[in-house]
C-alpha cells in the first residue's frame, strides 16, 4: 500500500479562467510559473524537469510545446511535454520523482481554448476510419452518453441541471473562475440545446488559462514546505486508465476505465470506503450529466445512484462530499488544464488556503481528470495531508 | 526528408481503400505585449524593434517574453536595420503543401539566415536571389518592403544584396 | 531510491514510404505484438504503455484516443508524450522513469508516424504564425542553412556527407526492417543527386516513412527473470533550447544540448574516451552533415575532425565505433518512431538479436534523439547491472 | 491584423487536406458496403465476440482477429442524441440525429446517423434498419442512415 517512496506537492497556481485575447502562450503561462515558483518558495535553478501538458491542435502549431522552453527554464534545461490533460502531466511528473532522477519537478498545464474552434477540433481526436467522418465530436458523443445514462437509470434532465446550479453557485467562491452564475434548475433546462440532452449551460465554457504545480520527493518536499511553514501535501494514491476508442465497443454508462484507476488510487491510498474516506472531490465534468457519472464510477454510490447524491445535497458545500468546489469546469477551465486545476484546488483544500470555497478540516482530497470522446480516459489522484 | 524514394512500398491495390478528410480549422492568435508593440512599431513606425535582455544584452529577434539564457522577463528595445549580414543561405528545391492555404509553394526560392544590424540572433527569411552562384556567407542584404504595411512579417517581400 | 530498469524486448514494422494495407492504429498494434512476442510476454503482462508520435504530420488531435489499444493499452495506464523531434526518444525515456518508478513492473513504448496520410513538411512548418511560419521550410531547408554556416566555418565537403550518407545505406542493408535498401548507392551517385535544398543532394537526407516501433522495459526482478541479456539503463538525460531556427548563430557546428547531455553522462558513467568505451551508437541523424557536427558534439573526435573521422571509417560497422548499425534515420524516419528505433537498436545490439546488423560483444551503447535544434534526449544502455 | 483588448490578432487557418488508409479490414468492410450493401463483422478469436465494424485486432483482447461473418442491416436502438451545433464536420446539414445500435448478430454497438425520423420520437429500444446511399465511396459514410422500421 502507498506508492514505492512519498511524493509531495510543495506549490500550486492557476490563472484566472476566462477568455484571455491580449496575451501569447508563453505570458499564460509565465503567469503560473512565476505564481507557483512563489506559492513553493523556489527559485527557477530548483526546478530539475519540468512536465508541461499541452495539444497541437489546441495551439493550432507543431510542437507547440517549444512556445513554454523559455518560460520554464528549459533553455539547456531538462523538459518534457504530455499531450494530454494537466493531471497526466502531474502523474508522470510523479513517476518522475519516484524514480530517483528528479528531487523537484514542475508541472504546467496551458490551453486558450478561445484561439481555436472548440468542438470542431475535437472531431479530429475521432479516428478517421469509422468515427471522424460521422462528424462526431466531444459534445454530440457526451449526448449519445447522456441519453444513454439518463435512460438506463431513470435520471432526469432535472438531475443534470442541478449540478450546473451546484458548480456555477460554487463558483462565486473562487476567485479563478470564469462563470459564477446564480441560475435555477429552470435556467438550465430553458437554456440553448445543444445536442440532446445538453444544453448550453450545461456544457464547460470556452475558456484560456493555465495551471501549474511543483511536485517534490519526501526529503525536499519537507525542506521546501518548512521554509514555508506548512507541510506538504502528499500524493496518497493514483491511477490512471483508457478504455476502448470505438464508442460502439463501451457501454458508455458504465466508465470502466474510471472504475479502474480509481481502485488502482484508492488501493494505493488504503481507501475502502471513498464516500466516508474523501473529504472533497474535484471532478472533471465538461458536461453537467458527467459529474454524476463520474461519482458512480468513483464508486462514491451504486450504479444509477448519483442523482440521489445531488438531490440529497450530498455534493453540495456543506454535504457530506462537496463536489467541484471550485465551481468545476462548468464554471470555467479549459480542456487540458482542467484536470491539473483540479488536483491545485485539491492541494489548496488540504493546505487549507482554499479561502471562502474551504472545506473544513480536509485530510484527504480525490482529484479528476478526463479527455477523449466520452471519458476515454480518467485519472484519479488522491492527495492528502 | 524525401518522399516516395522507398524501394518497398505496398504496391496501391484496388482493394485497400484511403478516406479523405480535410481540415480546414481557424485560429486567432494574439500578439500579447511583445508582438503587439513589436508590430505597432512596424506598422506605424516602420521600426523593427529587437526585445533587449537588460541583464545579458542580447538582442533577439523575434521579441519574445523571457531570455532563456538568464530567466529574465525582457523588458527592453533596441532598434534594429533592415539592413543585415549572410551567415547561411540555401536554394530549396523541394517543393510542400503551404498549411497556411493547402496549396504548394512556389520553388525554387532562396533563403538566408540573416543577422540583422543590431540583432544578436538570425532571421531566416526569403531572398530576391535565388541563383546559389550569387550567393555568399558575409554578402550584406537589405529588406523589400511591401508598398502598404499591414503589421505582418509578410510585409517583406524578401531580402536584396546590397553593395556597400 | 534508485531501481534498476532494462530494456528486454523490442518490435518494429517494415518500414516503408506507403503502407496501404494498415491504418496507424493497426501499425502500432504490428510494433507493440512483435515487442511481446520478442520478450515471450502475453499483453496481460503490461502494466503501462507510453505513446509518441507527431500529431499534426497526420492530423490528428490526441491520437493515444484511436491507437490505445492496439498499443496494448486498453483498460491500463497510458500516456502520449510530444517533444517534436525528440518525441520517440523522450517517449523512451518516459518508459525508462515510468519503470524506475516503482510503480508499474513491465512497461511498453510504442512511437509511430504515418507519414503517407499526411503532409510532412507542411506539418513541419506549422510554426509561430507572427514569426517563421509563412518562411518555414521544413527539414530541408532548416538545415540546409545550417549546413552552409557548418560547412563554412568547418570545412567539411559535400564528398564527406556523401560518406556518412552511403555508410547509413550500407548499414540498412543488414537491417531487414529498414526502410532504404539502396544496395548499389555510391557517394558519386549521392553527389550526382538532385539537390533538395543546397547543399543537401536527395541522398543526403533521411527518408518520410510510415512505420511503429515498440520497446519493452523491465524492473530488475522482472528484467532478470524474463530476459537473458537485458539491456541496462545506465543513464537518461534531456536538454532543450530556445525555440527559434535563428537564435544562436551558427547552431549546427555548436549545438549546446547534446554537449550538456554529454557533459552530464560522460562524468556520472567515468567515460574519458567516447570512441574506446562505447561499443555502438545510435543517433538521430536526418541529414548526413548532421552526423559529423554531431560526432564532434559527442566528443567522437575534436572539433573539426569529424571529416576526418569519416574519411578513415572509424564509425564504420568494422571500425572502432559502429555508428548506426541500423542504417540510422537516414535509411529509416518514421519522426515519432525514430528516437524509439533508437533505443530499440541500441538495446538489440545488447540482447544480440541484431542478426547481420550485430556488432561483436556490445557492451555499453549511446543513444541519441534529436529535434531541430531545440530538443536533445540521450540514453546509455548497457549489459551490466 | 485586428485589434482586440490591447493586442494584434492574428487569424490564421490549417488547411490540410488528409488521406488516411483505412487498412486491410476496414478496407474489405467498406467494399462490402460499397458493392453488395452488406455489413460485415469480424470475430475475435480469443473472446468471440463479433465486433461490427470490424476491426483487425479485438481491442480488449489484442489478439488478431480472422473469421468474418455477415450480420444484419437491421438492429436495436441503444441511445441517440439529436446535435443542433452546425458545423462543417457534419455530413448533414443540423439538427442531426446520431445512434448507437446493436445491429443483429453483432456484439459491439455500431454508431451512425439516424435518419427518416421525427426527432421527438426517437426512443431507445426502437427498431432501425440501415439506408445505403445510391452513390456509394468506400467509406463509413456509405451507409446513408438507420431510418426506424
Amino acid at each position: 500500500m502507498g506508492l514505492p517512496e512519498k511524493v509531495g506537492i510543495v506549490g500550486t497556481a492557476q490563472s484566472k479562467y476566462g477568455l484571455v485575447l491580449n496575451k501569447t502562450i508563453p505570458e499564460v503561462a509565465y503567469e503560473v510559473v512565476t505564481k507557483v515558483l512563489e506559492d513553493a518558495g523556489l527559485n527557477i535553478k530548483d526546478i530539475e524537469n519540468t512536465v508541461s501538458a499541452s495539444v497541437d491542435l489546441w495551439d493550432g502549431a507543431t510542437a507547440s510545446g517549444a512556445f513554454l522552453t523559455e518560460v520554464v527554464g528549459g533553455v539547456m534545461g531538462s523538459e518534457t511535454r504530455v499531450a494530454d490533460d494537466g493531471i497526466l502531466a502531474a502523474f508522470h511528473a510523479a513517476l518522475n520523482i519516484l524514480s530517483g532522477d528528479f528531487d523537484v519537478v514542475m508541472v504546467v498545464a496551458h490551453c486558450l481554448g478561445s484561439r481555436g474552434t472548440h468542438y470542431d477540433i475535437t472531431n479530429w481526436v475521432f479516428d478517421p476510419v469509422y468515427q471522424q467522418m460521422l462528424g462526431l465530436d466531444y459534445l454530440s458523443s457526451a449526448g449519445l452518453q447522456a441519453s444513454w445514462y439518463m435512460n438506463k437509470y431513470g435520471l432526469s434532465e432535472e438531475h443534470f441541471a442541478k449540478v450546473s446550479v451546484k458548480n456555477h453557485r460554487n463558483a462565486f467562491n473562487n476567485p479563478y473562475a470564469y462563470q459564477p452564475m446564480n441560475i435555477s434548475v429552470d435556467d438550465v433546462l430553458q437554456s440553448e440545446i445543444l445536442s440532446y440532452p445538453i444544453k448550453s449551460l450545461e456544457a464547460a465554457p470556452v475558456s484560456d488559462g493555465a495551471c501549474a504545480l511543483i511536485l517534490a520527493s519526501e526529503k525536499r518536499a519537507k525542506e521546501i514546505a518548512r521554509e514555508k511553514g506548512r507541510e506538504p501535501v502528499w500524493i496518497k494514491g493514483m491511477g490512471n486508465c483508457y478504455d476502448s476508442h470505438y464508442l460502439g465497443d463501451r457501454d458508455l454508462t458504465e466508465c470502466s476505465a474510471l472504475t479502474i484507476a480509481a481502485k488502482r488510487a484508492y488501493e494505493l491510498a488504503g481507501i475502502n470506503k471513498p464516500l466516508k474516506e474523501i473529504d472533497v472531490a474535484e471532478i472533471s465534468e465538461p458536461f453537467s450529466y458527467q459529474e454524476l457519472l463520474w461519482l458512480e464510477g468513483l464508486d462514491f454510490c451504486k450504479r444509477g445512484d448519483a442523482g440521489r447524491l445531488i438531490d440529497e445535497g450530498i455534493t453540495e458545500m456543506d454535504g457530506e462530499l462537496p463536489v467541484n468546489t471550485s465551481g468545476g469546469m462548468l464554471a470555467g477551465n479549459p480542456y487540458i488544464v482542467a484536470g491539473l486545476t483540479r488536483l491545485v484546488e485539491t492541494v489548496e483544500q488540504c493546505w487549507g488556503e482554499a479561502g471562502k470555497r474551504q472545506v473544513p478540516e480536509v485530510e484527504t482530497a480525490l482529484a479528476h481528470g478526463t479527455t477523449g470522446p466520452c471519458g476515454q480516459m480518467h485519472c484519479v489522484v488522491i492527495v492528502g495531508r | 526528408m524525401s518522399k516516395g524514394e522507398g524501394k518497398e512500398e505496398v504496391k496501391e491495390e484496388k482493394d485497400l481503400l484511403r478516406v479523405s478528410i480535410n481540415m480546414n480549422l481557424e485560429y486567432r492568435w494574439s500578439g500579447g505585449s511583445y508582438y503587439t508593440k513589436f508590430y505597432r512599431a512596424w506598422k506605424e513606425e516602420r521600426k523593427i524593434l529587437g526585445a533587449k535582455c537588460s541583464s545579458c544584452g542580447r538582442v533577439y529577434l523575434p521579441p519574445r517574453l523571457i531570455c532563456g539564457e538568464c530567466y529574465k522577463k525582457i523588458d527592453g528595445w533596441s532598434e534594429i536595420s533592415d539592413k543585415g549580414t549572410v551567415k547561411a543561405y540555401t536554394v530549396v528545391y523541394q517543393p510542400f503543401v503551404d498549411p497556411r492555404t493547402g496549396k504548394p509553394r512556389p520553388v525554387p526560392y532562396g533563403m538566408a539566415l540573416i543577422q540583422l544590424d543590431g540583432a544578436d540572433t538570425t532571421i531566416n527569411y526569403f531572398l530576391e536571389e535565388n541563383d546559389l552562384s550569387k550567393m555568399r556567407i558575409g554578402m550584406r542584404v537589405q529588406a523589400v518592403w511591401r508598398e502598404e504595411l499591414e503589421g505582418n512579417i509578410t510585409d517583406i517581400i524578401f531580402f536584396r544584396t546590397i553593395e556597400e | 531510491m534508485k531501481r534498476n530498469v532494462a530494456i528486454i524486448g523490442t518490435g518494429q514494422t517494415k518500414h516503408v514510404s506507403k503502407r496501404n494495407d494498415a491504418n496507424q492504429a493497426e501499425m502500432v498494434f504490428e510494433a507493440a505484438s512483435r515487442a511481446l512476442e520478442d520478450a515471450q510476454l502475453e499483453i496481460k503482462d503490461i502494466d503501462a504503455v507510453i505513446t509518441d508520435n507527431m500529431e499534426l504530420f497526420e492530423g490528428r488531435a490526441l491520437p493515444d484516443m484511436w491507437v490505445a489499444e492496439g498499443a496494448g493499452a486498453y483498460l491500463k495506464h497510458q500516456l502520449k508524450i510530444a517533444t517534436g523531434g525528440t518525441s520517440g526518444s523522450s517517449a523512451a525515456i518516459a518508459g525508462y522513469y515510468t519503470t524506475a518508478s516503482g510503480l508499474f513492473d513491465i512497461v511498453m513504448v510504442v512511437g509511430f508516424e504515418k507519414h503517407s496520410d499526411g503532409h510532412t513538411f507542411a506539418g513541419m512548418a506549422l510554426a509561430d504564425p507572427f514569426w517563421d511560419r509563412p518562411v518555414a521550410s521544413a527539414a530541408p531547408g532548416n538545415f540546409a542553412l545550417s549546413i552552409t554556416e557548418y560547412m563554412a566555418s568547418r570545412g567539411v565537403t559535400q564528398e564527406q556527407a556523401a560518406k556518412v550518407a552511403v555508410k547509413a545505406r550500407k548499414n540498412a542493408l543488414n537491417n531487414p526492417y529498414a526502410h532504404l535498401h539502396i544496395p548499389d548507392l555510391t557517394v558519386e551517385k549521392v553527389l550526382n543527386s538532385r539537390y533538395i535544398a543546397y547543399p543537401i543532394h536527395l541522398f543526403d537526407m533521411c527518408p518520410q516513412s510510415d512505420g511503429a516501433c515498440a520497446i519493452i522495459y523491465a524492473s530488475e526482478k522482472k528484467a532478470k527473470e524474463l530476459c537473458e541479456n537485458p539491456a541496462w539503463v545506465k543513464a537518461a538525460v534531456t536538454r532543450h533550447d530556445t525555440p527559434y531556427l535563428g537564435d544562436h548563430i551558427n547552431r549546427l557546428a555548436t549545438i549546446r544540448t547534446i554537449r550538456e547531455c554529454c557533459n552530464i553522462i560522460y562524468k556520472k558513467l567515468g567515460i574519458t574516451n567516447p570512441l574506446k568505451q562505447f561499443d555502438v551508437a545510435e543517433i538521430y541523424e536526418p541529414v548526413s552533415y548532421a552526423e559529423m557536427a554531431w560526432y564532434e558534439a559527442m566528443g567522437f573526435c575534436k572539433e573539426g575532425e569529424a571529416g576526418k573521422l569519416v574519411d578513415e571509417g572509424v564509425t564504420s560497422m568494422d571500425g572502432e565505433l559502429p555508428v548506426n548499425p541500423s542504417g540510422g534515420v537516414l535509411s529509416t524516419n518514421p519522426v515519432g518512431a525514430s528516437g524509439v528505433i533508437r533505443a530499440a537498436e541500441g538495446a538489440l545490439q545488447i540482447h544480440g538479436k541484431g542478426g547481420k546488423r550485430q556488432v561483436p560483444d556490445v557492451e555499453t551503447v549511446l543513444v541519441h534523439g534529436y529535434g531541430v535544434y531545440t530538443w536533445c534526449d540521450m540514453m546509455v544502455l548497457s549489459s551490466h547491472l | 491584423m485586428s485589434e482586440k483588448e490591447d493586442a494584434v490578432i492574428l487569424p490564421t487557418r490549417i488547411v490540410l487536406p488528409f488521406s488516411y488508409s483505412v487498412g486491410r479490414v476496414a478496407s474489405k468492410f467498406f467494399i462490402e458496403l460499397r458493392d453488395n450493401k452488406r455489413i460485415m463483422g469480424v470475430k475475435c478469436p480469443k473472446c468471440g465476440q463479433i465486433l461490427v465494424p470490424p476491426r483487425r485486432y479485438c481491442g480488449k483482447c489484442m489478439a488478431e482477429t480472422n473469421e468474418w461473418v455477415e450480420v444484419g442491416d437491421k438492429g436495436t436502438l441503444i441511445a441517440y442524441t439529436v446535435t443542433y451545433r452546425s458545423s462543417p464536420n457534419l455530413p448533414k446539414k443540423p439538427p442531426l440525429a446520431y445512434g448507437i445500435i446493436k445491429l443483429d448478430g453483432a456484439d459491439t454497438n455500431i454508431v451512425h446517423i439516424l435518419g427518416e425520423v421525427d426527432l421527438d420520437k426517437i426512443k431507445p429500444g426502437m427498431r432501425v434498419q440501415a439506408v445505403f446511399k445510391d452513390q456509394r465511396e468506400g467509406n463509413i459514410l456509405d451507409i446513408d442512415y438507420f431510418k426506424p422500421i
